[in-house]
């Protein structure tokens, strides 16, 4: 029988991914042990592929892998044409809206100037959710340090995911409201859900099961 | 000079290319016209207020512009709502079912990132006028004929049933707007947003949601037929699942049984589809080739409500399964270059050509490269 | 309900015309093929700033719409420009000449009362890289094959030569102004104001003014070479003339001279062509069938500076000549109504399939009107 | 006088870059020290902001920062509204298209369908470069390990960035043609160009002859 090609991210989601991978039966000795490797082949035939997680959509919908794993918010920015089939809980962060402490000048800024400037590494989910609400900000796409933005004048506000909220501490932001709540999603390729149904299900039933015994 | 380049999305097509996707085209074509369908040509304009009828909204985010009226035309999305219109306006009446193909070019705008496809061609059939479960199996059949005369090798076919989910859906009394959503959720491939909304429904028992989840998730190829018998909580699911037995039967006939894989969870990704559906797998591709189904409903929103069922497959995506799989299209004709039948020797490289060799007729003295 | 119609100038095509347009088509694909031709499929769409390369006003007022970036997207509204584009991007180097025919559907912005001329299907050859006077007997032969093929009967083509009177306007040493202007209403056929121009003209003796004036009126048949002699004034004229010679005798040994009508005033409707020009005459049609020439200008502003001739055919309006005509189009293939065959009796259809006859299956019991 | 606000990039550019500015008598000391801090002062008021090297061109072209240091790749990829003022030289990288080793099939892929897949971190100067060739190639944007690619069958082609080509080796890629070289260039924000002129020249003079020195 045909096994399953699954991309994983390395990064933040990767422990309890890969912990709950091996709770299933899953042998990830080789994928732990060696980070600068790409491509794995455990005994059974099964293929890990480990990328970037804004990666992991791309190699699924192309076909290049069956199966992902990879964040909510990554699949609402991309907005891939895959089945999306389950919640793992895990790699739990939420993705908020933040300005400087004290007044919230955004507020002030969409008053006077019809909008204001909101640093994000997501764009196409921020101005989604601002344009839902009747508003159209200024969106400013950043790499990296995301927090850095408002410091520098660069933006009024940012849209970033935050955990502890330790960073935004840090930068002396304070979190305005909440836009979406991410976890962990395993994603399938449209077709490989249709002619590995057997090898999927199984799979979803393994970690519908090892998710069952952890709670 | 300004940059000679193609608009996002679509390319440029050279003689190679073309002349293997004629011969697709052709063996498609030649497969139409066997089993009785008749060629339709419709404008590549058609007017937004015809396509909104279609209720699908995502045709409306095409190419558009506007007419001398001020009126919206878009670049049309789908051929099958502009058959529909052509059912509605000039096609009533004749013995019933009619029987359409269409080879065109369909429209779509997408991110520029995201490969050729913001103009495709795609070849396609409309049978017009009949619900029975053979009017499924002859279109799947057709589709079967067709990637098989174009030379593909392992394909298979998926078949789903959206009747048999939206009439469980009926059988426990959820509201249309509670349907709407879990059918949206379903068309979107969300299955994780699809459980939610099934465990937050009101007034449901158990029983209730292990049926919502579990019917989109029975695609254990033939067994799934067997195992959708224990849902059935209606008359109305009993024939939608009927329907699909019926016309694995009548498929048996055209000795394409074995390439069906039984699949509830296809819907599709667009939401006109009432009945049966099916989607076109070739080996090693991660994209579907086509696919189509049973759409009861829309050709009553063009003034002639009658059944109908049809088909769609991307000749560009045949065409990259085809090229995949190491296909040899070869030359279709022998082949000659001769110096000198240009300015002269006309007579003899047209004597040549009344024998159907292709002559590329060059100036005398033409070196010839190695 | 949506008034279910097509926009201005567009219309629908049913089954009977589409069959006839495709046997159309396919007999002239075969002629293209016979002399070596290769299809390019370009993009619906093309960016303005590509398409005003051309130079032609007219290709600019087109169906508009935008991309994302905001430039412009125009409609194609001719063949020939995107095949410059082709060629100027991707067909560089390679043995000369090149050929491409194209057969695709092409865009006119029209009034809305002027028929079906918005949307209309072209098929056209371009023959690129070759100057010779045996490369436009090509182009004429391949033109007359076509119609010929097709079953036309009785076809002329009119010949002309913008050379020979844009070198009259060298000759006398007309500025730039002016020779744009005369050449501009020559194009739109405006023959008064060309009087006019002509008349008004400064520093132009009685002999000159003759000249200007009678050239373009040469049209007198075979006889209009021999007359068109006595107007020679530079060498430059006397090859403009010899070419056209040339061409004749070249399209006798296809057996086509005595097709050919020779008329000094042709000038098409474009202002790319730089010499011999040609339009096709049904017996009978008040328009032509399709035309085309040379033009060596154009490919330069494409980046690759090359001699070119080609020509576009209207198949609608060469299926409207045959239909006139009378033509028997008649089923290819023999064809059976089977009733019973949709819901049963499917072996016994396909076998008649496979021996190419085309069933229509209808359900049991279907009654067949007379 | 007004001192200027620099972007700098942290990753491979950043040491020459960064040993460049100290010849001109700059104090990186600081931004040395602290990699995990973000906005540096110096003594007399220079400020430094340490960003991913892909967010430096929006820096500067918002006016967050009025100078910044970024490779010409990305600059090429931007496609910013900033001035480009001087190219340092270091930084050297080469842009390039890779194949597998073997038959290139990239090119029977563009004869049968007319285009084939290319995997980069560049859409936009990829599809520029073969555009202006007169070839659409289907992109698909990766984030990261753009190698991996070609080895799934997402892509028959690569362009990416390499120095000393051992990735592309280790990969069994062989590159098939340069497309670009990428050398660090100095950027300037278009109003600081104008309004902080004598502060950017003499920057620009002393970063000339510290290059001129170390010739």
């Amino acid at each position: 029988m045909k096994t399953l090609r699954i991309a994983l991210a390395r990064g933040a989601i990767f422990e309890p991914t890969a912990a709950l991978l091996e709770r299933c039966g899953l042998d990830l000795t080789e994928v732990r042990a060696n980070s600068r490797k790409l491509i794995f082949e455990t005994a059974d035939g099964t293929r890990f592929i480990t990328t970037r997680p804004t990666d992991v959509p791309t190699y699924v919908e192309h076909g290049a892998a069956d199966v992902g794993f990879v964040g909510k918010d990554v699949l609402l920015e991309q907005g891939k044409n895959v089945y999306e089939v389950l919640d793992l809980g895990s790699g739990r962060c939420r993705m908020v809206f933040a300005t400087p402490e004290g007044e919230d000048r955004s507020l002030e800024a969409l008053r006077h100037l019809g909008t204001f400037r909101v640093a994000t590494k997501y764009p196409n989910v921020t101005r989604a959710y601002f344009q839902e609400r009747g508003i159209s900000p200024e969106i400013i796409k950043l790499h990296g340090s995301i927090e850095l933005a408002p410091l520098v004048g660069l933006a009024e506000g940012i849209v970033d995911l935050t955990s502890t909220g330790t960073t935004l501490k840090e930068n002396r932001l304070e979190e305005r409201f909440q836009m979406y709540e991410s976890t962990t999603r395993m994603i399938v390729n449209r077709v490989a859900h249709k002619i590995l149904a057997v090898q999927v299900s199984e799979l979803v039933a393994r970690l519908r099961a090892a998710m069952a015994e952890a709670l | 000079m300004a940059l000679l380049r193609t608009p996002p999305g679509t390319k440029d097509v050279l003689p190679t290319e073309a002349a293997e996707l004629r011969l697709i085209e052709d063996a498609v074509r030649t497969v139409f016209g066997e089993f009785g369908y008749g060629e339709v040509w419709t404008p590549v304009l058609e007017y937004e207020e015809v396509l909104a009828l279609s209720e699908e909204q995502a045709f409306l985010t095409g190419f558009r512009l506007l007419d001398e009226a001020g009126k919206v035309l878009i670049l049309r999305p789908d051929l099958t709502t502009p058959i529909a219109r052509v059912v509605g306006s000039r096609l009533r009446g004749g013995v019933l079912p009619h029987r359409v193909f269409t080879v065109s070019n369909v429209f779509r705008r997408t991110a520029s990132q995201r490969g050729q496809d913001s103009e495709f061609r795609q070849a396609g059939i409309e049978l017009l006028g009949s619900g029975l479960p053979e009017a499924d199996a002859e279109v799947i059949a057709v589709a079967c004929r067709c990637l098989e005369r174009a030379g593909l090798r392992g394909f298979r076919v998926g078949v789903g049933q959206v009747a048999f989910f939206t009439e469980l859906v009926n059988a426990l009394g959820l509201g249309p707007e509670l349907a709407r959503r879990l059918m949206g959720d379903l068309v979107a491939k969300d299955l994780v947003g699809f459980r939610l909304a099934v465990e937050q429904a009101p007034g449901l028992d158990d029983d209730d949601r292990r049926a919502l989840l579990e019917v989109p998730e029975l695609r254990d190829g033939a067994a799934a037929l067997d195992s959708a018998a224990g849902y059935v909580r209606s008359t109305a699911m009993q024939a939608a699942l009927d329907h699909v037995r019926a016309m694995q039967e009548a498929l048996t006939a055209y000795g394409y049984g074995d390439r069906l894989l039984f699949d509830f969870g296809i819907f599709r990704n667009l939401e006109y589809y009432t009945g049966l559906v099916f989607e076109i797998y070739a080996p090693g591709m991660g994209f579907t080739l086509g696919g189509g189904g049973r759409y009861d409903n829309l050709l009553g929103r063009f003034g002639a409500p009658m059944p109908a069922v049809g088909f769609g497959l991307g000749l560009d995506r045949l065409h990259v399964a085809l090229v995949e799989q190491g296909t040899d299209f070869g030359p279709a004709e022998p082949a000659v270059l001769m110096v000198g039948a240009l300015d002269g020797h006309v007579t003899l490289a047209d004597r040549l050509r009344e024998a159907c060799v292709q002559v590329f007729a060059l100036p005398a003295g033409t070196p010839l490269r190695s």
